[in-house]
Formats: C-alpha cells, structure tokens, sequence
C-alpha cells in the first residue's frame, strides 16, 4: 500500500509534540529519582511517544479518547494544560483533578481525554460506552481507547470488542504493543505474536503498525478513524513499539536483555524522526533545537507551577465522593 | 389507587423515564427480546414501544455491560442497564467498584456517572446459590455507589424513577419474587427520595429494619406478635445507601431494641452496618441486644426445604423478639 | 478430508446414549410441565445429544470434564448415575450432590465430570486449572470444557484460551453453538458466525463441526483430544448445533422463526442418525426400539428413585459450607 | 529469635511449602519474574529456586488466574495464585465467589478446593483508590471462603502456611506496608492457626480490635494512653474467617468497651460486623457505645497529604478511646 505522507506541518507538529512529551516525562523521571518530589510510582511512555502524536493526529477536537496507566504522551499530544496536568502528577490542589488521581488515573475532560483507568483492560469497556453514546446522539464523533499488549490478556478488552463490532460503534481500539507488561514479555502473556490479527476474531479491520514512525501510525489511524466515522464499526489497530525505560521508575529492567534495550534505543522514535524530518528537509537541526528549548521552558513552568502550588485540603478527600452526597455518608 | 405487580411497576417507571427524556436507554440480556413472554416481567413490551435504539439486548458480557453504562453515562446519556442475577455482578464489580464508583472522584468532580444498574435477586426459586446470593452489603461498603432495594411496586417505581435522574450510580436491586406481587402504585412520573425509609408499621416495643421481601415477614410476625401485646416498629429502609439514619435511630431511641432482617447471609452483612450504627449511636437507649435475623451462614441451597430453611422468616423474626423481651 | 468412521459398536453405542439422554430429558419435560413435580428450572439439551455423545465418545476414563448449565448430556454419556442425578434434579437427599445442587451445577467426580457452572463463561477458566494440573501432574489425562455460543462473548473464556495457549495445556474447547443466547440470536450476540474461527486468535486449531453428526462430532473431537493430549496445546471446537427446545422449560420460544425451529426439528440428530445407521445395515429398527425401551426403563427406574428418595434434612443445608468450618459461622 | 522483613517471612513460608510438597505452585503476574528487583518481596528468588514448572508468570488476566486456582485445587493441587492489588480482585470476585466459595457446597461435600489467593494491599504509597482499597469485608461476607490478615512477619508467615494447606480457599491480604517492616520470625514450618487471635497487650478498660497494619496505631494509642491510666487492651485478629468470637467477647466482656479500626472504609467494613457481634453477644457487659476508627468514606486519595487524613491513626483511636471513657 502506499503510504500519504502527511503534510509538513503536520509532521513538524508531530515532531515538536514528541519532544515536549519526552522533556516532560524526562523531567519526571529525574524528579521520581529525587527523594519526595514526586508522590507514587511514576509510569513513562518513553520511546512510545510516535503513538500518542499519531494516534491523536488523526483525531478531531470533539473525538473522545480513553487512556490507561501510561497516559502522558496520550493527554499531551491531545492537549492537556501541562501545568495543571503536572500539578496533579504532584497531588497539588491546582491538578487537573484537585489531587485526587495523581499520575495513575488523569482525566482531562476539557480536552476530550474522558476516562483514565490504572485497571489494566478497563479502559475498552468504558470506551464502549463513550462510542455507544456517541452513536446514540448521532455525532461524527469518535471514541478511540489506548491498551497495552498486556491489557489485550483482560477479558474486558474481548467483550468490548465482540461488543462494539456487534453494534458497529465508532470505536478504534489502539494497543499499544511496548512488547512488555510489567516484566513479562509478549511471548509470556499473549498467545500470538501479532495482536492486530484479533480483529479478525470480531470482524473487524486490525492493523500492525511501526509504532516508532508517527506517520505510519498517523496514516493508519486516519485511516481506520475514518471506518469508524463513516459508521463501518471497530477497527483494531496495534501499534508495535518499545518500553524504552521499564514498566515504572522503580523498573530497573534487570530482566531485560541489554541487545534488545540497545537495538530499540537505537530505533527511538524522536531521534529517528528528527533525522527524518531533517533529511527530508522539512526541519533544520535549529528547529529541533528550538523545539527542545520551547518544551524545557514549557515544562519548567509545568513544574514550577506544581511545586509553587498548595496541597489541598486534608479534609477535600471527603469531597467528590458522590454528586449528591448522602447524609449519612459524610 | 390501581394495583400493579412490581414488574408492571418497574415496566411503567421504565417507560415514564424514556418518554420524558431521550438521553434513557436501557441495556442487558434480554430487555428486548426475553425468553420470559410475560407481560408482568419489567421490561416487557418496551422494545415495541420504544425502538432498538433505546432497548439494547447485549451479548452474555457483565463486564460489557457495566463498562457501557460508564462511558455512556460519562457522555451525558443515563443508561440503565441489566445485570440478570446478583451473583453475576461479581462479572460487572471492577466497572462499578473501580470505575462508576471512583471516577468522580478522581476527576475531581468534573465528571459525573449517573447510571442506574437494574439487578435481580432473591431467592425462592430453587436456582441454587450461583443465582440467588444477595450482595447489597459489597455495594453498600464501596464509597460512591448508591443502593435501592425496594419492598412494593410503588416504591419499585418511585424508587427506580429517581434513581434513573440521580446523577449518581445507583444499584436498583429488584427481588424477583415480587414481580409477581401487586400493590398500589401511583400513576405518572411520581418519585420516591432515596434515603427516606418509610415506616410500615408503628410500635413501641422492638424496631424491626428490614428491606426487601423480608419486610413482610416482619409485619407477619408484628400482627402474630400484637395479638400478645407486643408491639413492633417495622421500617422499611427503601434504600442502603443513602440510609436514612434519623428515622431507624429514632425509632431504636423510642424502643430501645433493634432487630435488623435481610436476606443476605448474617456475617458482614448489611444488618451488620444497622447494629453497628445502633451501638455506636443509640447506645444509651438501647435495653437489649441487638438481633440479627438473617439469611444463614450459607451458599443459599437448592433443595426447596433447605431453601426456605435458609430465608428469614416470620417465625425467626418473633424468636428473636422473644429473646430480647 | 476423509472422515474415518468410528467402528460399529461405538456408533450403536452413542445412538443408544442419545436416545437415554433424549428420553431422560423429555421425561424431565414432563415433569417440569407438571406443578410442583420438579424445582427450580429445567434447561434441557434436546437436540444437541450429538455433541455430547460424540465429544464424550472420544474421551478416556481419566479425562476431566467440565460443564455448564445445559448438562445432562454431557453428564449422562459420560456414565453418571441417572439414579442420583434424577434424585438431584429433585432435590433429594440421595441426590448426587445431596440436594444441594439442582439440575444447575451438577457435580460428578465419581466420573471426572469435576465442575460445573450456570454462571456463563465460568467453565474455561476452571477447566484451565484441570489441565493444568494434569500437566503438572505428567498425566496423560486431557480436560474438555463445554461452553455455549453465549458464554463465547464472557471475557473468562477469552482469558482461559489465552492462557491455555501459552502454556500448552491439554484442554479441548468445545463451544455448542446452539443459535440461541437466552433470546438472543447468533448474530446479536457475537461479532463472528464461527467461533472456531477465533482459534487463530490463540494460536491453537479451531474447527467447525455439524453438531447434529455424532460421527463427525466424534471423528474431530478424537483428532483434537490427541493433539491436546500430545502436549501439542489447547483446541478449540464448535460444534453447530441447535436448541430445540427453548432455553428452558418456561421458554416457549415464541421469538423464533418457526420455519427455522421446523427445519432443524428436520436435522434433529437422533431421527437422522437413526436413519442413517439403519440405511447403513448398522442396526434395525428393532434394535432402535429396544433401545427406547431400555431407556424408557432407566428413566422410569431413575425417577422412580428419586421420587421414593426422602428431602434433605433442613439442617443440612448447614453443612458442606467449610470443609473445616470456623466455629463462628455455624 | 532472628528479624525478618515480613516480605522474607512470606518467602520462607512459600519456599517451606513448596519443598515440603510437590502439589503446592505459585501463579501470578509477575510472581516469577518481577519488575521488583528487591530481596525483600515474597516472591523474589522462587523462580530460580524452584523452577518454571512450578512458579508460573501469568498474562494480566485476574479471571484466569483464579480459575487457576479453582481447577487445579480441585484436582489435588495447592495453588498459591496472587492477585496484585485488592481492587483488581473484583476481576476474579466470580471465580472466588461463586466457585471457589461454593463448588464444595454445590458438590454435596465431594470435592474440595484447597487454594491460596495472596492479595496485596494497605494504602501509603499513593497510588490511589483503584490499588488502594480493602475489601476483606466483601470476602468476609461469603460463606465459604477464609481470610486472613496478618500485621507481622512471624504471622504472616505461619498464617500463610497454615492458609496454603488449609483445606477451604484461603484469602490471604498482605499490606505492602509490611513487606518492608521486620520483626521477629521463627525458623522452619512453624504453623499459626486460623481462628486464633493474639492479644498484643492486654488492658482492663478499652477493648481495641484491629487487623493488619492499623494494630500499630492501636497500639501506640495503648502506649499513650498508658500513661495517662487508661488501659486498652489490644487485640490482633490475625484472621477474619474463621474470627476468634472468644477472644474478642471475653475481653469486652471484661472491659465493657470495644472500638473497632481497620483500614477499609467505615460504612459496611468489618468493624460493623465485629460491633454487630458484641452489641448481641456482649451487650450486657457493654457500659459505653461502641466506636469505630475507620477509612473515611471515600475512596483512597492520592494526594499524600489526604491519604494520611484518611487513614486510621493513634490519634483517632485515643479520639475514640476518649470519646467513650
Ligand atoms: C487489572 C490489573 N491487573 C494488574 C495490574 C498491574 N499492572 C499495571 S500495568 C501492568 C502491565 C500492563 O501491561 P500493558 O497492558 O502491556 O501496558 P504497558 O504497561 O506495557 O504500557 C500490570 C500487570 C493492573 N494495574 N490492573
Ligand atoms: C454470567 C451469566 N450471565 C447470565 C446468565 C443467564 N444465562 C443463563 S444461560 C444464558 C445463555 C447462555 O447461552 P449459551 O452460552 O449459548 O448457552 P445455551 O444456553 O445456548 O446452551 C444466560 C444469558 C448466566 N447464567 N450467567
Ligand atoms: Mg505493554
Ligand atoms: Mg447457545
């Protein structure tokens, strides 16, 4: 098949998105390594950044999406304030979630971005709703849900599927195979080595895609958001990429061959684009690096705007617990 | 007023809810199209009148179903959905503990889940305990949840009706064996508050709480008992959460004595909550034990003598009376 | 494919099983239709006797079976006691399970049937855990799990054929797809029309047989049980089938075709493969009469034990809770 | 006696059994192979020890881990199967519920179901309410399983072996709070029953019964207390099924007060059933209400600052201790 190619400002748009992501996961990571300047256990999605920019590329403003544990790069790209976003991953009162969620569950409603769950395969049923909705109302909206290669073991993950093909709901499933779930490899935890191949268990479209090459993943994406909207039902695409830094910040990946590491280190997503886009001409080395100067600054005032906010309250812990909060409950 | 049977009751509130507002729809196993042609079983008929839009028969998929009724809910449409008997919500329990429960919360707030969970319960019809096994006291412990479990079709239909608007998830538990039981039941969009207990019978001796079926075993043994000059306060709680705390502690203050019924096994079970909240709070008042009349410490079993062994009974309820007078 | 044919005796043999179970559940019919002759509800098999005869067919003694709620085939032709099963499904004290099961969760360990489940979908993780256990065990035991069309939508089953798969285990699925979920047709409920399709989805083999041809029924489960049996991993099995009497006996099916329902009444296997082994010179139609009434004299000897059993004491329905039961529970 | 971390005494109780019988396996994510590269864990070190046949890495499917568990247990196996947090245990709520709890039952006595589920749990490390939450009163609820809930390493290490040869499913909660706390621990398979509650320190005027870590904060309440001639005496259930009635009445009986504390939430916790017991057993030895130190009623927050307001503290208990003196 040939491939589109997206247009140049997309891709530098896509470029620029996967440094900023990075910077503020990087930031992250140094952060966890010093003692209590983060609160929990930090999960990065770094070396998966061309799958958020890709995914979320194809997407319209009003197109909803659900996330998982390793939600960063997904709410980035779709545009979640990072200050607010990095003030929740600190558990200030100025989070996107008041503090509540932390790192593990972030919901940024303001941006499409519904429902995070750290319930591993979670999020494919709820993502059913959102899609059923969606149908119901007769919008040209679409729900797209990021899971893991792990996730795709849950069996919520199968009944969402069988589900919304059923009812040809406007619903692609992305799995975002990191060839890991916590320390077991693809091989251990999945029966088949290419998950996109389920689709056909449900009838619907499943794709492999590199998921390091944000325009392969933009292309295909596009491509099966459009089935999706056009009302042809689920499609199932598997965007095959890498944990570049262990399952959370505490994963020194001691059960990880050194080579495999090495080769995909090699195959990472922002330095082989960068090339890319610098050969093709479409970026100059400068561009890049003002790309990099532009996030370090965006993602200094992230964290200077969590680290200057206020915890909240202790007592805020009983707020929210219900809408209409039931006397005897309080 | 008009008799329904509660699953006429359950039938009309259904109706009510989605000709006053297109954002209802119901799913599960069979609303639509049921094996049971029966025109008492609550959602009979509301696939011809309401459409396939609205009336969704699901796949065998409790996860499915639960996970529908979240993501739709977050999406501004309030799902009511099924889940065919209470022990398979175990199937649907991470949807409704990890995610409708809890996703308010971690929001922060902005986003809310007003999705209603219609379950069938109870016991009685020799299906064995992978059918009937009521599990109220899970739903009632997970903060976030809401819990319904009504007694009569007018309340079966007041109380779904508000739980359908209430813009929190709510469990409806709906007791089989009263599909078939009829009542008064208002006309038109009339609604029951959650939280309201409702006493049933008036006394000064013993307060009987109970909820669901078991309430009229209560009022069996309050007549049985009045003929010998005891008197029984027999409430009705209507709904677990939010329980209505003043009218039971009121009443336990009056009487001195509580007696909790449920169904449900004793251990950890609902009446657990009642007689903890009685000790803790109307401490002073109280001139007896507690007494928990209960479903017994097992699977609830098959065998109709075994089966009716195992359910509160009217009987039970006066031995327990008998044994704190 | 060249279809062996299994050798005569076996043939007589699995129509001879048919034609017990059809008559033990038409007698359950009977006495369902009856008030207060039986509790509970009936779920019967009519029509899918292939299935269970020709999958039982291809067993040996030491083979684990695991079934559902629609059973009494599978029990039954596996050589459980119609005597105490009879008394079970009436709740009596000499019951199989003492009373305290039904017809809904028949357990027979004395023939390896080990569990069974009415919760849809149950079956396959349990079953995963007796093959893995023969595996452990070095065994050359196999475990079969019979699991519906419905059940095939239940995350657990997606789970269990996942795992199965990566570990090899010895365990046949066999899914009878009977057309019908509760009301629910083929096509509401499942995103596929063959499900032995999904075994690809698992990397095990997935064949599809006519449900209603004992031979065939019998011909692929053999060839499956040895590939299972040979430490070559799980498979899976769809038996086409039809449920020819409703869901259960308060299901008069009035959401069926009835030109559907007449043309399977037409394939129903036990007038076909009568026929066809009469054609065949394998039996007369002496031998097919002499059969009915042997059977008809073991279902009236079963219910005739049953219906002298005694009720389980009330109290019993204390026991069996804990093997060790605390002392604060009883 | 030699100090183990509470993470190493589950090791040890796991490597015991496991040499001690052919029959005993582990399975779980991550049980062999693990992202937690650190001695102290309970599984660290199994697999190199014992080998892939008998530690088996599971997919992340809870479903299946527990059908495991159901199957091969019924097959004369001693599987140990983790579920990673309590919350995800909802995932595997319909195996342990209505399988593992009930199959004994449904088979008439015939089959037994000897399993082990380990379950991680406690708060403190801010991961939020779908890896915090305690749910020991859902499990505590269903007649046919045992719970266990151990607050040291010596416990939890005989309870555990105990639990893994036990012939009922066994629910075995462990705080990752613990895994780092050491204590002393005896050598070798050194059993504790079920059932058999210790009395951490005993006192005349205050009955506190708690479970897992929230028995330090009643007991550096005692400690404070001491001093100002108050007396608690405090009692570690070690488990919750079978429960020690005994224990816990005998001492009520003697100080005529009981405050409950547990982690979980408030409302339908353990706590309720514990109270529930005393208000009908002991309710003539009662002279005060009884109080209950509780999760607050929400879910875990994040926030550090709001996962500490919500768990129980020292302060809490002497709050209630106070409240009720
Ligand atoms: C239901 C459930 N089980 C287990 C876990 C623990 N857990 C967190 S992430 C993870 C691995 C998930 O792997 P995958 O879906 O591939 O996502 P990745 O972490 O690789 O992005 C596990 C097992 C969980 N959060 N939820
Ligand atoms: C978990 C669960 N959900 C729902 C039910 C109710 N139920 C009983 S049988 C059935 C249909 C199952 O269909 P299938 O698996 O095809 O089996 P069949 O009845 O056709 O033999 C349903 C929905 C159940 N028993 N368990
Ligand atoms: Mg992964
Ligand atoms: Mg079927």
């Amino acid at each position: 098949m040939i491939t589109r190619k997206p247009k140049g400002n997309v891709r530098r748009a896509m470029l620029s998105d996967m440094i900023f992501i990075r910077a503020f996961e990087d930031r992250l990571a140094e952060l966890a390594a010093q003692k209590d300047a983060l609160p929990g256990m930090q999960i990065l999605a770094t070396g998966q950044e061309a799958v958020a920019v890709g995914v979320i590329g194809s997407l319209n403003p009003d197109d909803v999406i659900i996330s998982n544990h390793r939600s960063h790069g997904h709410l980035l790209a779709r545009g979640a304030d990072p200050n607010t976003l990095m003030a929740e991953i600190m558990g200030r009162a100025t989070g996107v979630n008041r503090g509540k969620s932390g790192t593990l569950h972030l919901i940024v409603p303001e941006v499409n971005a519904l429902m995070t769950s750290t319930v591993v395969g979670a999020g494919p049923p709820m993502a059913l709703g959102a899609a059923f909705a969606q149908q119901y109302k007769e919008e040209e909206a679409i729900t797209v849900v990021f899971f893991g290669d792990g996730a795709a073991a849950e069996g919520s993950v199968h009944e969402a599927m069988n589900l919304a093909a059923i009812w040809k709901l406007p619903l692609l499933f992305v799995c975002e195979n990191n060839c890991w779930a916590g320390a077991q490899s693809l091989a251990e935890h999945c029966a088949i080595g290419v998950i996109a191949s389920r689709g056909s268990a449900y009838n619907m479209p499943g794709e492999l895609v590199d998921g390091n090459n944000p325009d392969e993943v933009l292309e295909t994406a596009t491509r099966l958001a459009a089935h999706c909207r056009a009302g042809r039902g689920p499609a199932l695409m598997e965007a095959f990429t890498y944990r570049l830094r262990g399952h959370g910040e505490h994963d020194h990946q001691h059960y990880v061959d050194p080579e495999e590491l090495a080769l995909w280190k090699g195959k990472d997503p922002l330095t082989t684009y960068g090339t890319k886009l610098t050969e093709e001409g479409l970026v100059t080395l400068q561009d890049i690096q003002s790309m990099e100067m532009e996030a370090a600054r965006r993602v200094e005032e992230a964290v200077a705007f969590g680290q200057s906010s206020p915890f909240p309250k202790p007592e805020e812990a009983l707020e929210h617990v219900w809408v209409n909060s039931p006397r005897d409950r309080q | 007023m008009r008799e329904l049977h509660t699953g006429q009751a359950i039938q009309e509130a259904l109706a009510i809810a989605m000709d006053q507002d297109e954002r209802v729809f119901l799913a599960g196993e069979g609303v639509g199209t049921s094996i049971h042609d029966n025109p008492l079983m609550p959602t009979y008929g509301l696939l011809d009148r309401f459409g396939k839009k609205r009336v969704k028969d699901t796949p065998v998929s409790e996860a499915a179903i639960a996970g529908l009724a979240v993501g739709a809910s977050n999406m501004g449409l309030l799902p009511v959905v099924e889940i065919m008997f209470f022990p398979f919500i175990t199937l649907a329990s991470d949807m409704l503990v990890n995610h409708a429960a809890k996703l308010h919360y971690l929001s922060g707030g902005k986003s809310t889940f007003p999705l209603t969970v219609r379950v069938k319960a109870g016991l009685g019809f020799q299906a064995g305990c992978q059918h009937s096994h009521n599990l109220e006291a899970w739903m009632a412990h997970v903060p976030g949840l809401k819990i319904v479990f009504p007694s009569n079709p007018a309340d079966a239909k007041g109380l779904l009706l508000t739980s359908i608007f209430d813009p929190d998830p709510v469990i409806v538990v709906e007791e089989m064996g009263l599909y078939w039981a009829s009542g008064p039941t208002p006309e038109g969009d009339v609604r029951v508050p959650l939280g309201s207990a409702n006493v049933l019978k008036p006394g000064g001796d013993v307060t009987v709480v109970a909820y669901g079926t078991p309430v009229y075993a209560a009022l069996q043994a309050a007549g049985a008992l009045e003929e010998e000059g005891i008197s029984l306060e027999v409430i009705d709680l209507r709904s677990l959460v939010p329980l209505d705390k003043e009218t039971v502690l009121e009443s336990v203050r009056r009487t001195g004595r509580l007696i909790t019924v449920h169904d449900a096994n004793r251990f950890c079970g609902f009446g657990a909550e009642l007689a903890a909240m009685v000790a803790e709070e109307a401490f002073h008042s109280l001139k007896a034990p507690v007494r928990r009349v209960a479903g017994l410490e097992a699977p609830v079993p098959m065998a109709p003598v075994q089966e009716s062994f195992y359910k509160p009974s009217a009987e039970k309820v006066m031995e327990a009376v008998r044994s704190i007078l």
